[in-house]
């Protein structure tokens, strides 16, 4: 099998690929720590992505199998049985679903960490506020006037 | 009931958890909170009484068999590790009252606690489950709500915030390249049972079939592990993130969080890929022990130059994963029990002396190291269980933490590796210097002006904190019983998957 | 996003979809023990609907029709919902989980887990459960990004 | 009472003292009165308890059998366990009976001077003398490392008691050398003892003390071990008890100067520095063995380096003139025939019982030497505040009963009649004349040894004389004619008579000193076999 035709055939695992090197990318090289939530998002899709490419079972004469959805016609006894038709797994779907709703939730916590972080310190650039710290204003509670200080500096 | 108790243990708090929205104001949250962690516990001695006596328990969700369901399986190792991480969740909950009162608005009280029972949720549910992907599910639910937990901590010091961030980054980068291992698993064995996965991987590596897909899986997870675990030069998200966090906060993760990512590390090391693969087929041997060697002396001297006292016990935490990281990396008995036997014995220390600088902060208002001087005379209990706690991270003989040292020492020679051994000592030595620089400044530093008045902290908080110190005191005299443990989990691992058939 | 609440086109056409995104979420919902669909998906659909209320409208319209004290309260019920449904099994003295021991499967089923009477029932539970709780976290994560954005 | 309960009682009495002394912190009189008594009945135990019971009873040999007296077992290798021998016995006798002669002279010393922190001082004491008896009757090697480094903490807040920058600079230099030295190299060493000789079939029990030796029943008992790795633990051990302050790791004791004079008698005499020899003492006699030491025939290094400790710092000492440091060089180089003798002791056959005999009586000679010689330096602070040789002219005119005691101590050190450090000189000359393999050849370590011996004899009297002689037959300067003072407080001159009384008594009355040491003869089994090798 030469080289592009190894490519084309795994089209899906380099899209994958790709998606998640954008994002592995993002979250190590942008300064923004918006961009880098975001980033860490594509990551987690191109994950996904792999995921479901392995979802894929294929028919003795080279089919892709069916989506599995059990049809009301049809018998519990006839989806075990050797004859039925040939379904994709559901279990990476699954896993998927879930994985998404975990990334939402990471997506989620990690923006209402980056609005108090604007907040705070006025800035969402991972340099400003590594600058902010480094002066040491920081040693104190969250009081107005202690952000107003913060503010003052950007 | 009783033969419930594997589910109970991550679904009591979870629904707990949610309920603790529902519980008003005051004490009430934490009130439930401390029921709910202190029935956990009884179950986890239930629980490890029953797999000591018994051997291996499985229990499958919804009936389904195992390799379509999801199973429990609770075998001599992660019977351990429960046991250690309720105890904690017990012990760190019920002195949370004050110490969180100081520290959170009364308004977010209620879900101070939910997050917290969910956070112990999770880490249960990550030590007792055999499925790989419910791994990863519920490692997400415990650090979920530990980054918002952290972030808590914000109207102390707003550093918390960028802490928590940074954490969120490097531990969702870290969990996700977990899913990308486990992904790669199921794709060659077709299952997510840590039992099956097992099974199946071994006549794969035996027959040498898809050993790039396995070597691939197995990078990373290692370095997805690492970046849960702490393991240097992967640190980076852990000493802010444990300084900034609210003191109750810090008490319960530094003594779990980390040790159940360990916990992971030994399981899909020697309970699914095998040691023949783990350090046979790749040596990671080498590459575990180069870092966790490097680790523990670079954290030992980051320990020593910092001013603030929790950043000193972050530090110096990174280094004690690097002790445990060492004993499972030598591949042998005496190392490996030397591991487990430290996870113990570290959480207790660590969580001990953890809580015991909540008591400073509670009462001074900030942990700096010019906050304890002169404190020995003021706080003496508190301080008393610090310096105890101190003892037993420098390793010194009689303490808990002398234990682990000395299997891990035993390891090393074991494996041969004399180099191992002197950095371990040189570890202890640099553990000498921090420790002995906060202590001299407890009982010879002359008190800070702002500290002259302060007094003993309120007893419920100090009895907690003698609790843990007490008990790592404990293990380190009368250990036979904790060293047993461990050695019994230590063969099981050895012995692959830890005889769940 | 003031200028919003202006655009009559947008305004009249939300109006019009908001009832079908949200027959449309419960219907995913409630088929998602035999097809495609549950309660993730169906729970985020539902959310969807609220949040683009809450885009137009404006977060004070939204929070008259969704009060944040409820939704943070039925997100805990979602999961409770969930999480009863289980316990109930254990309680019946099955495994976490184990619908059959709700109502128990009819004689002669070749599976138990799909010719069970409760199967349904136990699954379309959970599904309202978890469909509950996504909806109203999204809702929340909603809330808490708008609502910290402008203090 | 059991024979090894007794060591448990030992130790507990000076716990009991401590927590007393915290006690009875407001009151000074109570709590010097806890202290006092404490030490007395310390004495008390251990030499009319259990010295009676090995001397008179005739105990000594079924000692070995019985078991040791467990206090904790921890882990199956590992145990707090102690065990009365006779080494230890000199040592915990020594230490009990200078103890309570330190303790009347802290007094009159720390009021003398108005010290500060005087209760955290007396409580470290009593914990240091807990870890002493720990030190003393430990059955094995872990039980041993960690008293010793319960002595080292505890002792840290003796050294750096004034609290002055200097004073912290010098006690973190005596707590790094001291803990450097016991971490990295003599656990090492404890953990390889245990890894070699016990193996995970055995248990892990290579660590108790046997006579005989560990490795010589390792040995007997078909095990192997290569020659190269018992020569490099043996090194580990030496260099490891830093407490021994063989050169190059003596640093810590000049350091450790900046402490009140008790304190520096406590580390020189009492306690800390015959902790580190007696640990010596004790490992060769008791975890390598003589006679496996004299068959792997590597351990000469040890008899050198010691005698070039013993030159190198009396040259040392001549030149200081902080009188202070010049007994702590003094101490260095007098610590170092103790070694000396237990490099002897390694060439084995005839010489090891009498070169074990010699280290075990220079322990007790010279502690009351040197303590002596101490409470006379603080006796002069105290009263004169003076601190430099150079000022000493004539002051034996004014503190005639401090100046005769530290004459007779200087005496002890050289090695003259009527004086202990006489006997335990002819102890390690016979042993350095004594022919390894009873054929009356002398190899050349032994020459060397002899003539360091003669050589430091002389160095001795070049440091300590001419301070007796400018004390005695100098005229006053004219500064200190200018500020007249007496001699010291009752307590501190009462103190230091008594210990030099004891230096010239245990000369004359030998018989009880040397039945101590001969007992040491009974860690050596009747058969010496050199197997395995």
């Amino acid at each position: 099998m030469n080289f592009i035709e190894a490519a084309s055939d795994h089209y899906n695992y380099w899209i994958a690929v790709i998606v998640m090197m954008i994002g592995l990318y993002g979250v190590i090289a942008k300064r923004n720590i918006v961009k880098q939530a975001i980033s860490l998002g594509l990551f987690q899709t191109g994950i996904f992505l792999l995921y479901i490419s392995m979802a894929v079972v294929f028919t003795p004469d080279g089919k892709m199998g069916e989506a599995p959805v059990k049809h009301s016609e049809r018998l519990a006894a006839d989806v075990l049985s050797v004859a039925g038709p040939v379904y994709d797994n559901p279990l990476p779907h699954v896993l998927m679903l879930t994985a998404i709703v975990v990334s939402v939730s990471i997506l989620a916590v990690a923006l209402a960490i980056i609005v108090n972080i604007k907040r705070c310190y006025g800035t969402v650039e991972e340099d400003e506020i590594l600058d902010i710290e480094a002066q040491g204003l920081l040693d104190g509670p969250d009081t107005k006037s202690n952000r107003e200080k913060a503010g003052a500096l950007v | 009931m009783i033969d419930s108790i594997p589910a109970l243990m991550v679904v009591l708090p979870l629904m707990a958890g949610v309920i603790t929205v529902f519980t008003g104001k005051g004490d009430k949250p934490w009130a439930w909170a401390t029921a709910i962690t202190g029935i956990v516990f009884a179950m986890s001695i239930a629980l490890l009484a029953e797999v000591t006596a018994h051997g291996p328990v499985t229990y499958n969700f919804g009936n389904w068999p195992s390799q379509y369901g999801i199973a429990y399986t609770i075998d001599a190792m992660n019977g351990f590790v429960l046991f250690v991480v309720s105890l904690i969740a017990a012990v760190t909950t019920y002195y949370s009252r004050l110490s969180v009162k100081d520290e959170i608005p009364n308004d977010r009280l209620h879900i101070f606690y939910a997050l917290w029972l969910l956070t112990i949720c999770g880490l249960l549910g990550i030590t007792i489950t055999g499925d790989t992907f419910n791994v990863y599910v519920l490692l997400e639910i415990s650090s979920l709500t530990l980054y918002a937990l952290i972030a808590m901590g914000y109207r102390r010091d707003r550093r918390a915030l960028t802490a928590s961030l940074r954490y969120v980054i490097l531990g969702s980068v870290g969990a996700s390249f977990l899913l990308l291992g486990i992904g790669y698993l199921m794709m060659i064995t077709g299952t997510l049972n840590m039992v099956d996965m097992h099974d199946r991987l071994q006549v794969l590596i035996h027959n040498d079939e898809y050993s790039r897909t396995i070597m691939v899986a197995y990078a990373f997870l290692l370095v997805g592990l690492s970046l849960k675990l702490a393991l240097f030069p992967l640190h980076m998200w852990l000493p802010n993130a444990y300084t900034y966090a609210p003191s109750a906060v810090t008490g319960l993760v530094a003594a779990t969080a980390t040790k159940v990512a360990v916990y992971m590390t030994i399981r899909f090391l020697f309970g699914i890929f095998g040691r023949d693969f783990s350090f046979g087929a790749v040596e990671s041997s080498d590459v575990l022990l180069t870092c966790a060697g490097l680790g523990v002396l670079y954290t030992g001297i980051q320990a020593a130059r910092q001013n603030n006292v929790k950043s000193v016990l972050a530090w110096s935490s990174l280094g004690q994963i690097g002790y445990i990281v060492i004993g499972f990396s030598l591949n042998n008995e005496n190392g490996l029990t030397g591991s487990v036997v430290h996870i113990l014995n570290h959480a207790l220390i660590k969580g001990g002396m953890f809580l015991a600088l909540g008591c400073v902060a509670y009462r001074l208002g900030g942990t700096r190291l010019t906050h304890l001087k002169g404190l020995g005379r003021k706080m003496p209990w508190t301080m008393a269980a610090f310096t105890a706690g101190g003892l037993g991270l420098i390793g010194f003989p009689l303490t808990g933490g002398f234990i682990g040292k000395w299997y891990i020492g035993l390891g090393a020679l074991d494996a041969g590796n004399w180099l191992i051994l002197v950095v371990i000592m040189l570890g202890s030595l640099l553990a000498v210097i921090y420790v002995f620089r906060v202590v001299y400044a407890i009982y010879f530093g002359e008190a800070e002006p702002d500290s002259v008045h302060a007094t003993e902290a309120p007893a419920s908080m100090v009895v907690c904190t003698w609790i843990l110190i007490g008990m790592s005191l404990v293990c380190g005299l009368w250990s036979e019983w904790s060293v047993d443990l461990a050695a019994n989990a230590a063969k099981a691992m050895l012995a692959g998957f830890g005889g769940a058939h | 996003m003031k200028n919003m609440e202006d655009q009559v086109v947008l305004r009249v056409f939300s109006k019009i979809m908001i009832p079908f995104i949200i027959i449309f979420g419960f219907y995913v919902i409630t088929h998602g023990e035999l097809g495609p669909g549950g309660g993730f998906q169906g729970g985020v659909i539902l959310a969807s609907a609220f949040i683009l209320y809450g885009l137009v409208f404006g977060k004070d319209q939204l929070a008259e029709a969704a009060p944040p004290r409820v939704v943070e309260g039925l997100a805990a019920f979602g999961v409770l919902l969930y999480s009863g449904v289980g316990a109930w099994c254990l309680l019946a003295g099955g495994n976490f989980l184990d619908y059959s021991y709700i109502i128990p499967p009819a004689e002669g089923a070749v599976i138990p887990h799909l010719d069970g009477g409760a199967e349904i029932w136990g699954m379309i539970l959970v599904e309202y459960g978890v469909g509950i709780t996504v909806c109203t976290v999204m809702i929340t994560v909603y809330n808490m990004i708008t609502e910290e954005a402008e203090a | 009472m059991d024979l090894h309960t007794y060591s448990v009682v030992a130790m507990a009495i000076p716990l009991l003292g401590a927590a007393a002394i915290l006690a009875f912190g407001r009151w000074p009189n109570l709590r010097e009165g806890a202290t006092l008594l404490t030490a007395a009945a310390l004495l008390a135990v251990v030499s009319c308890g259990i010295a009676p019971l090995v001397l008179v009873d005739g105990f000594w040999t079924g000692a070995w059998e019985a078991p040791a007296f467990e206090l904790i077992h921890m882990v199956p290798d590992l145990a707090l366990s102690f065990k009365i021998e006779p080494l230890g016995l000199v040592y915990a006798l020594v230490a009990s009976s200078l103890w309570l002669m330190n303790s009347v002279y802290a007094i009159g010393y720390m009021r003398g001077n108005k010290e500060e922190h005087q209760t955290r001082f007396y409580l470290c004491f009593a914990v240091a003398m807990f870890s002493v008896m720990g030190i003393a009757f430990a059955s094995n090697m872990f039980t041993l490392f960690v008293f010793y480094e319960v002595l080292t903490l505890s002792t840290f807040p003796l050294v750096s008691h004034k609290g002055t920058p200097h004073a912290v600079r010098s006690a973190s230099t005596y707590l790094g050398i001291l803990v450097f030295t016991s971490v990295c190299l003599l656990l090492v060493g404890v953990i390889a003892t245990a890894v070699v000789t016990g193996g995970a079939e055995n248990g892990y029990a290579g660590l108790d003390f046997t006579r005989g030796g560990v490795f010589l029943n390792y040995l007997n008992e078909g095990g192997d071990v290569a020659k190269g790795i018992v020569g490099l633990l043996f090194i580990l051990y030496i260099y490891g008890i830093g407490k021994a302050a063989l050169m190059p790791s003596h640093r810590w004791l000049p350091a450790a100067m900046v402490a009140p004079t008790p304190v520096s008698a406590f580390l020189h005499a009492v306690a800390v520095v015959k902790a580190g020899v007696f640990s010596v003492l004790k490992i060769t006699v008791y975890i390598f063995g003589t006679g496996t030491l004299a068959a792997i025939s590597g351990t000469d290094w040890l008899i050198y380096m010691a005698g070039f400790t013993i030159v190198v710092a009396s040259f040392i000492a001549m030149f200081q003139d902080n009188l202070k440091r010049r007994l702590a060089y003094s101490t260095i180089s007098q610590l170092s025939y103790i070694i000396m003798a237990a490099g002897l002791a390694t060439l084995g056959g005839a010489v090891a019982p009498i070169a074990i005999m010699a280290g075990g009586m220079h322990i007790i000679a010279h502690a009351f030497g040197k303590i002596t010689l101490f409470f006379a330096a603080g006796s002069i602070y105290t009263a004169a505040h003076k601190t430099d040789v150079s000022q000493l002219d004539g002051i034996g005119r004014r503190m005639p009963w401090t100046m005769a005691a530290f004459a007779i101590a200087s005496l002890s050190m050289i090695g003259v009649p009527p004086t202990a450090g006489f006997l335990s000189k002819w102890y390690l000359l016979s042993g350095a004349l004594t022919s390894a393999d009873g054929g009356g050849t002398l190899s050349t370590v032994q020459w060397y040894a002899v003539v360091v011996i003669f050589l430091s004899t002389v160095l001795n009297a070049g440091y300590f004389l001419p301070i007796v002689h400018r004390a005695f037959f100098r005229p006053l300067s004219a500064d200190a004619e200018a500020h007249p003072h007496g001699e010291a407080p009752k307590p501190i001159v009462l103190a230091l008579c008594c210990t030099a009384v004891g230096t010239v008594a245990l000369f004359f009355c030998s018989d009880l000193a040397v039945a101590l040491v001969e007992q040491l003869q009974a860690g050596f089994p009747s058969s010496l076999v050199n197997g395995g090798f």
